[in-house]
């Protein structure tokens, strides 16, 4: 009786689903967008919906002939709201193709539902934890872009080789980005002969770091400092009022502008600050000047230039539409043909490299070492260094041996 | 009232057949777990007259649990059958709350309001810098609902009315242990604690038990949130939905255990739509004008408002009645 | 042992900065047994107001002054117009403040965005000494902390013990119906009463801004941390908020500095200690 | 002059729930001191709070000196006129005797702190005590001089005797009969059946929240069955 009438349900919820929604006429993509919009990050995740409708309008707004629907949802930083983001895009708009999202853990969990979810194909928008692809992948979850530790690469060797620091602390927030920023400070830095005698891991939203600041060794050379945002400015404000003196190796997002453009005499500790980020505000090439100018005539009300956030976002659009366009719009038989083409993508991205995916799915990238300097009217900027090419995950060693470090985690990697 | 719940049953069973996957899954029931979690506050709130903010946190308990004893892709925990972790789960979710009312047992009124709120902030922030057993920010994830009995609550259809099994048994488990010499004890002491403690029955086991009580339905919720979300980290037991919590409790209304779902679906569908008709951006301005307007204007919740406007409708339907039979026998 | 002497001159200024955001809330508990949810959005607004003056004017003081009036203003319309209507309903109060702060913490967003602000400090308060002993650089804004703490808990005590309003406000505590009875409009009271709360908040945000920083999420940091620190020390005690600022204040940086992982942990667990034995606080009256 | 009626009470009618505590009360007051009588939960003390506006009425008027107060706010009747000294004295524990009075003082009030402490040495003597340390007694004389101090019409005094020392209820009553002197009309609220009929000319019976019977202290006096009835005590 019971299994009668479930079946009866069961029969009417099919029909009725059938006839509420019409089977989709095969001229229209939706395409998801995840990025933070709420809370401290939402100026930062504003410039990441930036880049992917940049990337879109580019294509003026179709792409193998068929439109393009751009439906944007928020996340707050948790992975649980990504998640939630993810289940409405997919439930109730019926979503093809998700790009995002910004941070770490969110990357983490959507990783997770694209598993459950084969009938959709995930883009990383710039989230950077290691593991989103490293360990677990899913084979529908992309990252035209690298994670953390690859946009560390050339920091740890430039900072033994060229600066000679010999040892050298670290003071990161205590989750998976900044975990993975160290791991890939630390991989190349240990291998060169430096030491990291001591890590502190600090909550996030820290405002007091006088003891921290007082813990720090006498005997370091340098310190890696992988903190973002208030906590950055925090740390580097207490650190010069107690009188620190010692230079400042910066995280991805310790250099960021917004940092720079902040008030107060830390600044001058950045001066000379050596940091690593695959996204240069004023880099000089090309490609870069182009999407510059692209982006600002498309968003005269955004940035003065993109952000990292706006870069990722643009390049996981880019590779949706390029992908797209080689298959046909062809999404039958949960998205084969469109994985296939993804899996062997290969575009030049605005800082002028080659974009292409490893086979865990996660992008080769190009990488750049910064030098924070004093420009001419006093106000700080980043400039290139050095350029990394062709950075894989596993910062160019055997992957084997990189796989045998473990997670990222406080303890890993150590190197006393 | 009774015919009334019948028929909201009746209802919520044949509803799936009407309702697109979102609407059963992302609406109903979350709408449902999350209010049996606010039934665990309101049960709390009414018959012992405290607020308690832990309750999330007791809920978390529930879900922490059932993430370590299940299969998860963080490489954590031990895997046990599920029953067995079911069970893990409900048991120390009410030895949760039995410790969170140890600890307040004391406490009524605005300080039970900042004992748990203590103790709940306590406990997210060791779930956070916790590596070790909670997995720290990132938590857990990869989690499925288990197959019990032959069905696959992956299913989402089997999920729903699993879900809602489970809220009509809270509800059932809140009306019958209300009524039983231990429920009556909980409301004696919210009503006069020295007279209780003077007949000689001790208040302190009392509490204990109430909040146990309250962790015990709190629990039901968290290891059903944990198989819908497939996941839980810090952030399930955090500053924010605790407060949803409150939102969803106070806007339901705390006099009855309908209040708290009442509360949780107008809860839900303004987080999923209003975004849609208004910007994401002013979301909270948006929940918290809604909280201010209902605390303002409707102190009983939804639910409340409803009852005593049906009340004076009744009330003046009477009155008519007799002034029409006054006037006849007057003329 | 170096270490040890300044983790607890950390601790101690740290406290201050506990101690100056913690007296408005306690104040307000105080008298009016409202629990001001909508703290934390107070500091953060007058801290946001007197960044604007200062950054407009370059005097510190002003922007101060700006913050608390700022928040006074606030915080008095808050009372007379919302929250006045339900005084004695605490539940209720408690929950209009959460509405109240979930609404301004949103506008504040919307208005200056989610970067992160220093307050500029006067010359001679920037930068750091040496610190003669311990022979290590110390911030003089840390150092000044301790005084202005001093300065806001001895004023406030003056006012509290010896001006006649101070003692409309400890009868008010005791016994508000008698006040009434006695002719005084406790409405007019409880305003009055709620603004100068309010101001301490929007001063001690300033202060807040200058010492370290702010930006969206360090409300809810304010309102956790004076919260505990009212609640250790005693509701309504403004010399229980600074016994609680001293306890909280200290366990944070030597926690911070011999068990980062877990220091924020410890602030938690003490406040659920002292409430498990005391559930007034240290210093607290018990309700009759 | 005192004008004749100083306090009217018209059919004045108090809610509790569903409980019917004050029932069509109606009393008048003038220049003669009055008292009222009755046991424990008649509805005496709510009386004194409706009075005053701490409770809320259900309905019925308050008139002092001709003027309508009864939806005065209790400071506003503080401030027209009314001095009241609540059951169990409620003085503030966390201000000194002083603090007490300067709180109340007035500077066209025809009662100074110096009158005060000249009525009251002992007050004096203990003026930097905070409220909580000081006696019973003392406690009554600071709750009846800070009614004073207000310089009210009339007072509404609830249970001033109750749990002092012989010797300290003849201090009252002696005060009490000095109100007379300085024009303040008294109701007295009482269950001390002695101090009623000694300070008060007319007694009210109060019973089950109704006012049962009027009579002069003179007759009360005598009819021993009417204190049995009401009162359930014998006054010899």
């Amino acid at each position: 009786m019971i299994v009668k009438f479930k079946k009866i349900i069961l029969v009417g919820a099919v029909a009725i689903a059938c006839l509420s929604q019409p089977i989709l006429a095969a001229d229209k993509i939706k395409i998801g967008v995840i990025s933070i919009l709420e809370g401290a990050f939402a100026s930062l995740g504003q410039d990441g919906v930036r880049g992917a409708e940049l990337a879109f309008k580019e294509a003026g707004g179709k792409v193998a002939g068929m439109d393009v629907e751009i439906i944007v949802m928020s996340s707050d930083a948790s992975p649980d709201s990504a998640v939630n983001a993810a289940r409405k895009l997919i439930d109730h708009d019926n979503v093809d193709i998700i790009i995002g999202p910004l941070s770490g853990s969110e990357g983490i969990a959507l990783r997770d539902l694209s598993k459950g979810n084969k009938g959709v194909t995930f883009v990383n928008g710039s989230s950077a934890a290691q593991d989103a692809t490293f360990r677990e992948g899913s084979d529908n979850f992309f990252r035209f872009g690298g994670d953390g530790a690859q946009w560390m690469a050339g920091v740890g060797t430039y900072a033994f080789e060229e600066l000679g620091y010999k040892k050298v602390a670290v003071v990161a927030e205590d989750y998976s980005f900044p975990y993975t920023q160290v791991l890939g400070f630390m991989s190349e830095y240990c291998a060169a002969g430096g030491r990291v005698p001591k890590k502190f891991w600090t909550p996030i939203g820290t405002k007091d770091y006088s003891s921290v600041v007082y813990s720090i060794p006498d005997d370091v050379d340098a310190i890696f400092v992988a903190l973002g945002g208030a906590d950055a400015v925090n740390f580097l404000t207490q650190y010069d009022q107690a009188g620190g003196d010692k230079p400042i190796i910066g995280g991805t997002i310790t250099i960021d502008q917004s940092i720079l453009d902040s008030k107060g005499p830390f600044k001058k500790l950045l001066i000379g600050a050596p940091a690593g980020t695959p996204t240069v505000s004023d880099y000089e090439g090309k490609e870069w000047k182009e999407f510059t100018a692209s982006y600002l005539s498309n968003f005269p009300e955004g940035m003065t230039s993109p952000t990292i956030f706006a870069h990722h976002y643009y390049m996981a659009g880019k590779a949706v539409l390029l992908g797209l366009e080689q298959v046909d719009g062809d999404l039958s038989n949960q998205h084969k043909a469109l994985r296939a083409s993804l899996n062997n993508l290969e575009f030049v991205t605005p800082t002028g490299g080659t974009m292409r995916l490893d086979e865990n799915r996660n992008g080769i990238i190009d990488n750049f070492v910064t030098e924070v300097y004093e420009r001419e009217d006093g106000s700080l900027g980043n400039r290139v260094l050095k350029l990394v090419s062709n950075v894989n995950q596993t910062m160019g060693q055997d992957p084997t041996a990189f796989r045998a470090i473990g997670a990222v985690s406080r303890e890993n990697p150590s190197c006393p | 009232m009774s015919r009334t719940l019948l028929l909201i049953v009746v209802i919520l069973i044949i509803l799936p057949a009407f309702i697109s996957d979102f609407w059963l899954n992302q609406i109903l029931t979350r709408s449902i777990i999350l209010g049996i979690a606010a039934l665990s506050l309101t049960f709390l709130t009414t018959y012992l007259g405290v607020v308690s903010f832990a309750q999330i946190t007791l809920a978390g308990v529930a879900g922490y649990t059932i993430a370590y004893f299940s299969p998860n892709t963080t490489g954590l925990g031990i895997e046990l059958p599920w029953l067995f972790a079911v069970a893990l789960a409900l048991l120390f979710s009410t030895l949760a709350g039995a410790f969170v009312g140890a600890i307040a047992k004391k406490s009524v009124g605005i300080y039970s309001i900042m004992i748990t709120l203590a103790i709940s902030m306590a406990f997210f922030y060791f779930t956070r810098q916790n590596y070790s057993i909670f997995n720290g920010w990132t938590g857990f994830s990869g989690i499925t609902a288990p197959v019990a009995f032959g069905v696959s609550l992956e299913d989402s259809l089997v999920f729903y009315y699993a879900t809602l099994l489970s809220a009509t048994a809270a509800g059932y488990l809140v009306v019958k242990f209300t009524s039983s010499p231990l429920g009556l004890a909980v409301q004696g002491v919210k009503d006069a604690a020295r007279r209780v403690r003077a007949i000689g029955i001790p208040t302190t086991p009392v509490i204990i038990a109430a909040y146990a009580f309250s962790g015990f339905i709190a629990g039901m919720s968290g290891v059903l949130n944990v198989w819908q979300q497939e996941r839980i980290s810090s952030f399930s037991v955090g500053l924010g939905p605790t407060i949803d919590l409150l939102i969803i409790a106070v806007i339901g209304g705390m006099r009855h255990p309908l209040g708290a779902f009442i509360g949780a679906i107008t809860y839900v569908l303004i987080d999923t739509f209003v975004i849609d008709l208004f910007s994401r951006d002013r979301f909270n301005m948006i929940i918290g004008l809604v909280l201010l307007f209902i605390v303002m204007a409707a102190p009983q919740g939804i639910l409340g408002s409803f009852l005593s406007a049906q009340k004076r409708i009744r009330k003046y339907d009477n009155n008519a009645i007799k002034r029409k039979i006054k006037n006849d026998c007057e003329i | 042992m170096k270490l040890f002497f300044i983790v607890f001159l950390n601790g101690l200024t740290l406290a201050s900065l506990y101690f100056i955001t913690a007296c408005g809330f306690t104040l307000i508990f105080g008298l009016m047994r409202t629990v001001n949810m909508a703290h934390g959005v107070l500091l953060l607004l007058g801290a946001y107001i007197g960044y604007e003056v200062v950054e407009m004017t370059g005097f510190w003081v002003l922007g101060i002054i700006a913050g608390g009036l700022s928040c006074a203003l606030v915080g008095a319309f808050l009372q007379a117009f919302i929250l006045g209507r339900y005084q004695g309903d605490e539940l209720r109060q408690t929950l209009i403040t959460i509405a109240i702060s979930i609404i301004l913490a949103d506008f504040l967003l919307w208005a200056w965005g989610g970067l992160t602000y220093q307050i500029s400090l006067p010359e001679m308060l920037q930068g750091g000494i040496r610190l003669p002993l311990l022979n290590v650089g110390y911030s003089v804004v840390r150092l000044t902390l301790i005084g202005m703490a001093i300065v806001v808990g001895v004023l406030l005590w003056l006012l509290i013990a010896k001006t006649k309003l101070g003692i409309i406000i400890r009868a008010g505590v005791d016994d508000r119906e008698m006040l009434q009875a006695l002719g005084f409009e406790i409405k007019k009271i409880f305003i009055i009463v709620f603004a100068m709360g309010a101001a301490l908040a929007g001063m001690a945000g300033v202060i807040f801004g200058s010492a370290l920083s702010i930006s969206p999420g360090t409300d809810i940091q304010f309102l956790l941390s004076s919260l505990v620190v009212v609640i250790v020390g005693g509701m309504g005690s403004v010399g229980g908020a600074a016994l609680g600022a001293l306890l909280i204040g200290l366990a944070e940086q030597y926690g911070l500095a011999y068990a980062p992982t877990y220091g924020v942990v410890f602030t938690f667990l003490i406040m659920v200690t002292v409430l498990a034995f005391r559930p007034q606080g240290i210093l607290g009256r018990a309700e009759q | 002059m005192m004008p004749d009626q100083l306090l009217k009470i018209d059919k004045l009618n108090v809610y509790h729930g569903s409980s019917h505590t004050l029932q069509d009360i109606d009393i008048n007051i003038s220049n003669r001191p009055k008292a009222i009588l009755g046991r424990n939960g008649m509805g005496k003390t709510t009386l004194c709070s409706a009075l005053m506006g701490l409770t809320k009425a259900a309905s019925g008027s308050v008139f002092l000196d001709q003027t309508d107060i009864s939806s005065y706010s209790p400071e506003s009747r503080a401030k027209t006129g009314i001095g009241y000294v609540p059951q169990g004295r409620r003085i503030f524990r966390s201000l000194t005797v002083i603090e007490h009075l300067k709180l109340v003082e007035k500077k066209d009030s025809r009662w100074s702190i110096e009158k005060i402490f000249s009525i009251f040495p002992r007050l004096a003597e203990r003026r930097k005590n905070m409220g909580d340390r000081l006696s019973g007694g003392e406690q009554q004389m600071l709750a009846i001089s800070r009614a004073l101090m207000l310089d009210p019409k009339i007072m509404i005094m609830d249970e001033p005797t109750e749990g002092l020392a012989p010797t300290i209820v003849d201090d009252v009553v002696e005060l009490l009969h000095s109100l007379a002197e300085h024009e303040i009309g008294l109701l007295l609220v009482e269950q001390n059946i002695s101090v009623a009929l000694e300070v008060a000319s007319d007694i009210l019976i109060m019973l089950n929240g109704r006012i049962v019977d009027q009579v002069t202290a003179e007759e009360l006096k005598s009819n021993t069955q009417m204190q049995q009835k009401y009162l359930g005590i014998n006054f010899a």
